[in-house]
């Protein structure tokens, strides 16, 4: 499977009457995307803007970030599964706009009400920008109001369509464009005796992740190429703490996926994904669910693996069971934990080597802004969203993203 | 059916299958349990699915086909 | 450049008044550096003063801690410092404690930094580590050199409001309290590097340790059920209806009791699930899937166990933290055992 | 030992009478081959004789089927033939669908054996081949040749009531009809081999060739949905609660219609679902979700058509051949265009 990102830098967007990429800028006809997101009945009030590095601004109530991607060649089509037929992708080209990126900003979303929305800022100037890493990129902004009378499932589902739909709208515009940069994703063969390495991906959220459109929670661990998570397969369906939050733009850009390339050939031997199904409540299920992970990284002949804790509280047992289990196999691990404030209360000896992406209770001093998008009021606090805040780095949307997509740390102090 | 030269529509949870098999206009119904309704739904909202699926249904008994062809109904969401 | 101010606080016997004799000394303040005092007055040179040392015997101070604390907090106040520094006090029991209680003070009334110097085991450390700098000290007086020269150091940046090195560089005991740091690599490459590492059997140092749970003595069973008072705890968040005191979803800040007396079953009408970390459906279907209320009455009834406790204790343990449950545990247990309740029945999702 | 007998059954165009313009021509018989029945008493040699040839013009079969098929029979009956051969027809539609009739008639009603010929695709291969050695015969006249030599080989092994062997060897279409033997590899074996083959590119036999369906060609759409008449027709087993009529969950031996005049809807208490697949909770709840009975009245009421007919079809597709449902197709059709029905909206699982 041979993957080309076909790159375009953009450095500006703006409004203006068609949607097109010249030089590095990116214009965009706002009523033709605003119309092209109304063919989701569901959907009411669309409104779009557009926030550069360095203003004053402040984005809250942000939903996901999603990098614009248009697939030109290959089988499969663009986030598949979601605004295509849900077939394989991983081949061919897909388009991606670097630089610029879709916020989608809405309500609270049903399936967090009442108890588990938390705010969710991106500061485009000030302290803010070194925490999220969508404080350097330009956004541009799409508020979705649905329709009223729509059950959760459909609420939910026309947010998550119209930020994809949006992205794809955009990245669409370089369809019959030359990319500037072209990067190819192989795992070629490498000189023997190199350490063979997986990425295994533990989860346990309801809401975690769609694959190919289908939830992920009821599945059972699954093997899957890289190039199918660089190629959209995977696409965040979770809102809830901000800063651990792995948006959809996180999703494509999987940092473990892109670190392990980076190694292929060099120092190890990048040998595949197998990722979590997730969903496991119970102590016979958690068990079966971090057996089955770990037998499917030794079935790809791993002898070391890169664990992830995509999302959950509880999966904290899943994950240290798989790091257990890969570890009694031979399979040495290390484990990417983001940190909270409780200290994790089931660990094992085997865990010995942890990177952390960060700590999410820590406060941070935003200064106040002077223009602010999609919304008024800080959800819970309803403290006033342009205003000086102090808030925990827990609403910073990505700061301490799981995965691992940002140069964040925690130490002891 | 349409050997006899009747016109027929199929609403079918398996349109793919009518298709190769040749049944000649076909309407894309939920699930097999259930190809002309979605319990998952309320029960208005499920009603007035089964009105839409229907009214395609009778579009497609007076479209011009030529071959095996599958009519989509507009519905939200995927 | 002024001087810092420092206020220095020992127990009896390093202010050369006496030994375990003179234990019960009511605490008395002196101006300018006493006993080790002056070994710190001379690495601070002229960058500080210790403008007073409050000392107080051991006994005196842990007798009625309420009063103690107060006098030697008078005393402190009087010089206006900028740091206390307390000890150091070495694998000292009472002496620690009473400078770990010191320096809280100082940190929480009088809002000024305080250091302190204890060996890690000792009890003061673990009652005021996250507020604290500790400095390390060995167990015995031969370390006092060192431990009074890092203290001195730690002192003068606390007081001048400089950033603090790493807990290993400074010397202070890890506070328990994380920052976050930002590093030149993503978190997946670093990984990646940690891995190499490990399959090359290189050292590496994780980013996060885990804690090791601290083993709790089992009590002795129940001997005879039929006289016994049982209690029902819960971390599953099983509220009244509507939550009115408002118990959090996530890292709960704190456990509350409701009154269950006459009370045979939990209704979906008037109670439900508050904790954010599983489908509260259930729950809210029927709260006694969480709390077992239905059969535990029935077993009552039935004589097998003396008698319900009027209420039941609720938290949510969805990502609070060990401590804040340690400290939750501690404060029911109190209670129970106020009511005399001698066995407790807990669920937790 | 007496000749063996056969009876021939060609169409107009075969027996001479002439084109497409002589299609509407009734039936009739001569003494002896007329035609390809030429060729196929030279194929018998001594052993078998032509002794009466049946014909009858395409249009006129089909459109009066059961008239037609009386007539032949009686035609073919009145030669009291060993055999039957009919055909060959090629991929002519028309004409094989008389020859699978007739064939089918005879077969059942006579007991003799049948031989044909047609091309796989020709429409009469599914009405027929259960019953019918139908030797594949190309698309093209131009094999007439050989085809009614294979024909009378047939014939004659029938007519000597020889062991006839498997299709491939006697180059008849498989009958639909496939008996158990016992081989001496295990599927697992015979599946690898099979592989090894495809692999490197050689020859093999699958062992289960699978159905292709020839394509119906398309009636033309309904101009004024207005005045139309439609029927409903399911294979989703909908029937009376009790299923009274005792349809089959599976492998469905009839089709039933019921009476829905006067009735907007159908309620769980009153209908459900004999399908194997489709019955269960969702059919019980509201059996409008496998047949829209009431979506359907309330357009009938806004005459966005002119009526639904006063009874719908059901049977159930759950394993059902292909042969059946062909056979309940057209037994359901003769009734709708009896009932000037303009329309079907089928629902299926």
């Amino acid at each position: 499977m041979r993957l080309e990102w076909g790159t375009f830098l953009v450095k500006d967007a703006v409004f203006g009457h068609k949607t097109q990429l010249s030089d590095g800028v990116l214009s965009i006809d706002r009523d033709g995307l605003r119309s092209f997101l109304a063919q989701d009945p569901n959907l009411g009030a669309i409104d779009v803007e557009i926030v550069h590095p360095g203003d004053e601004t402040r984005i809250v109530h942000a939903l996901d970030v999603v990098e614009p991607r248009f697939k030109v060649a290959g089988h499969g089509s663009t986030f598949p599964g979601l605004l295509g037929p849900p077939h394989t992708v991983g081949e061919g080209r897909t388009h991606r706009l670097r630089g610029v990126t879709v916020v989608q900003t809405a309500d609270i979303p049903h399936r967090l009400r009442p108890t588990q929305w938390d705010e969710a800022i991106i500061d485009m100037s000030g302290p803010g920008v070194e925490y999220s890493p969508f404080g350097k990129t330009v956004n541009v902004v799409v508020g979705l109001r649905p329709v009223s009378g729509l059950t959760p499932e459909e609420y939910d589902t026309s947010l998550l369509l119209g930020g994809l739909r949006a992205a794809e709208y955009l990245a669409k515009s370089t369809a019959d464009l030359q990319p500037e940069q072209v990067e190819t994703f192989e795992l070629g063969p490498v000189t023997p005796g190199l350490p063979k390495v997986a990425y295994i991906r533990v989860a346990s959220g309801t809401n975690d992740v769609a694959i190919y459109g289908a939830k992920s929670e009821a599945m059972t661990p699954t093997l899957i190429h890289p190039n199918e998570i660089l190629d959209g397969a995977v696409v965040n369906l979770n809102w809830g703490f901000a800063s651990e939050r792995n948006v959809t733009y996180v999703q494509l850009n999987n940092p473990e996926v892109l670190a392990l390339y980076r190694h292929h050939g060099k120092d190890l031997n990048f040998v595949g994904v197998v990722m979590s199904g997730s969903g496991a409540r119970s102590q016979w299920e958690k068990d079966r669910n971090a057996e089955h992970l770990s037998k499917l990284a030794r079935l790809l002949g791993a002898e070391a693996a890169i664990i992830s804790w995509d999302w959950g509280g509880s999966s904290q047992f899943d994950l240290m069971l798989t790091c257990q289990k890969c570890e009694k196999l031979g399979i040495k691990t290390v484990l990417v934990v983001v940190e909270m404030d409780q200290s994790l209360i089931f660990s094992t000896p085997e865990a010995d080597a942890i990177v952390s992406p960060g700590i999410t209770d820590e406060v941070v001093e935003l200064p106040e802004m002077k223009r602010v998008i999609g919304g008024e009021t800080l959800y819970k606090t309803g403290w006033e969203a342009k205003g000086r805040l102090e808030v925990p780095v827990r609403y910073l949307m990505a700061s301490t993203n799981r995965l691992g997509f940002h140069c964040l740390t925690a130490r002891q102090s | 059916m349409e050997r006899a030269g009747i016109p027929g529509v199929l609403i079918t949870a398996l349109p793919d299958l009518a298709q190769r098999v040749g049944a000649n206009r076909i309407v894309a119904g939920v699930r097999m349990p259930h190809p002309v309704g979605d319990p998952s739904l309320p029960l208005e909202k499920e009603r007035a699915l089964r009105r839409r699926i229907v009214e395609t249904a009778l579009k497609a008994l007076q479209t011009e086909v030529g071959e095996p062809t599958v009519f989509i109904v507009a519905k939200s969401g995927p | 450049m002024a001087k810092i101010r420092v206020v220095h606080y020992l127990n009896q016997f390093f202010a050369g008044v006496g030994g375990e004799e003179k234990a019960g000394t009511p605490p008395v303040s002196r101006d300018g550096p006493v006993g080790p005092g002056k070994a710190f007055q001379e690495v601070l040179g002229q960058r500080g003063e210790i403008v007073g040392t409050v000392f107080c015997g051991d006994n005196y101070f842990h007798e009625d801690l309420e009063r103690t604390k107060r006098e030697v907090l008078d005393l402190i106040a009087g010089y206006r410092p900028d740091v206390l520094v307390a000890g150091p006090a070495f694998s000292a029991g009472r002496y620690g404690l009473a400078c770990a209680h010191v320096c809280l003070d100082a940190v929480q009334r009088l809002k000024i930094p305080a250091v302190g110097g204890q060996h890690p085991d000792n009890p003061g450390v673990g009652l005021c580590r996250s507020q604290v700098y500790i400095v390390v000290t060995g167990e015995t007086t031969a370390g006092m050199r060192q431990a009074i020269t890092t203290m001195a150091e730690l002192a003068w940046k606390l007081a001048m409001r400089k950033t603090l090195g790493t807990p290993e560089v400074e010397g202070y005991l890890p506070r328990g309290v994380r920052r976050n740091v930002f590093v030149g690599e993503d978190g997946a490459e670093r990984a990646v590097k940690m891995l190499l590492q490990k399959i090359r059997g290189e050292l590496f140092t994780t980013e996060l340790p885990l804690p090791t749970v601290d083993a709790v003595k089992p009590p002795l069973a129940v001997k005879d059920l039929k006289e016994a008072v049982v209690a029902l705890v819960t971390e599953s968040g099983i509220v009244p209806k509507g939550n009115p005191d408002h118990l959090e979803s996530a890292q709960a800040s704190k456990w509350i009791k409701y009154d269950i007396r006459g009370k045979a079953d939990l209704t979906g009408e008037e109670f439900m699930s508050a904790h954010g970390g599983y489908d509260n459906r259930f729950g809210n279907e029927d709260p006694d899937r969480l709390v077992p209320l239905d059969v535990m009455r029935e077993l009552e009834q039935e004589g097998r166990f003396k008698q319900l406790l009027n209420h039941y204790y609720v938290t949510v343990g969805n990502c609070t933290s060990v401590e804040s449950g340690r400290q939750y545990g501690k404060e029911i247990a109190t209670e129970l055992l106020a009511q005399g309740v001698q066995a407790v029945v807990l669920t937790g999702t | 030992m007496d000749k063996i007998k056969v009876a021939h059954y060609i169409n107009q165009f075969f027996a001479g009478i002439g084109g497409e313009e002589k299609t509407d021509v009734g039936p009739a018989w001569r003494y002896g081959p007329i035609g390809p029945g030429i060729a196929l008493q030279a194929a018998l040699g001594e052993e078998g004789e032509v002794v009466s040839t049946i014909f009858c013009g395409d249009n006129y079969f089909n459109q009066n089927l059961d008239k037609a098929k009386e007539q032949v029979f009686s035609f073919v009956a009145q030669a009291s033939p060993d055999i039957l051969v009919a055909g060959p027809a090629f991929d002519a539609g028309r004409y094989g669908l008389a020859c699978a009739h007739v064939c089918t008639t005879v077969a059942e009603r006579l007991n003799i054996p049948v031989v044909s010929g047609m091309h796989l695709q020709n429409p009469g291969v599914e009405l027929c081949r259960r019953l019918t050695y139908i030797v594949e015969s190309g698309e093209s006249a131009a094999a007439m040749r050989r085809v009614t030599a294979v024909m009378a080989g047939l014939a004659l092994k029938l007519g000597r009531g020889d062991q006839i062997g498997p299709p491939a060897a006697e180059g008849y279409i498989p009958r639909g009809v496939r008996r158990n033997v016992l081989v001496d590899k295990n599927p697992g074996q015979r599946a690898v081999e099979m592989l090894l083959k495809k692999l490197k590119g050689e020859s093999f036999v699958t062992e289960l060739p699978l159905p292709t369906f020839s394509p119906v060609p398309p009636p033309s759409a309904i101009h004024d949905l207005r005045d139309a008449v439609l029927a409903l027709v399911t294979e989703a087993g909908v029937v009376p609660k009790g299923n009274p009529d005792r349809l089959e969950w599976t492998r469905a031996t009839k089709w039933i219609k019921y009476d829905i005049a006067g009735i907007d809807d159908l309620t769980g208490d009153a209908y459900t679902s004999a399908h194997g697949m489709a019955a269960g909770k969702f059919a019980d709840e509201d059996p409008d979700r496998l047949l829209p009975l009431d979506v359907l009245r309330e357009m009938e009421k806004e005459n966005v058509f002119k009526k639904l007919l006063d009874h719908y079809y059901v049977t159930v597709g759950n394993g059902t051949s292909v042969e059946s449902a062909t056979k309940y197709a057209h037994e359901i059709a003769k009734e709708l265009l009896a009932q000037g029905v303009d329309a079907v909206v089928l629902t299926g699982t």
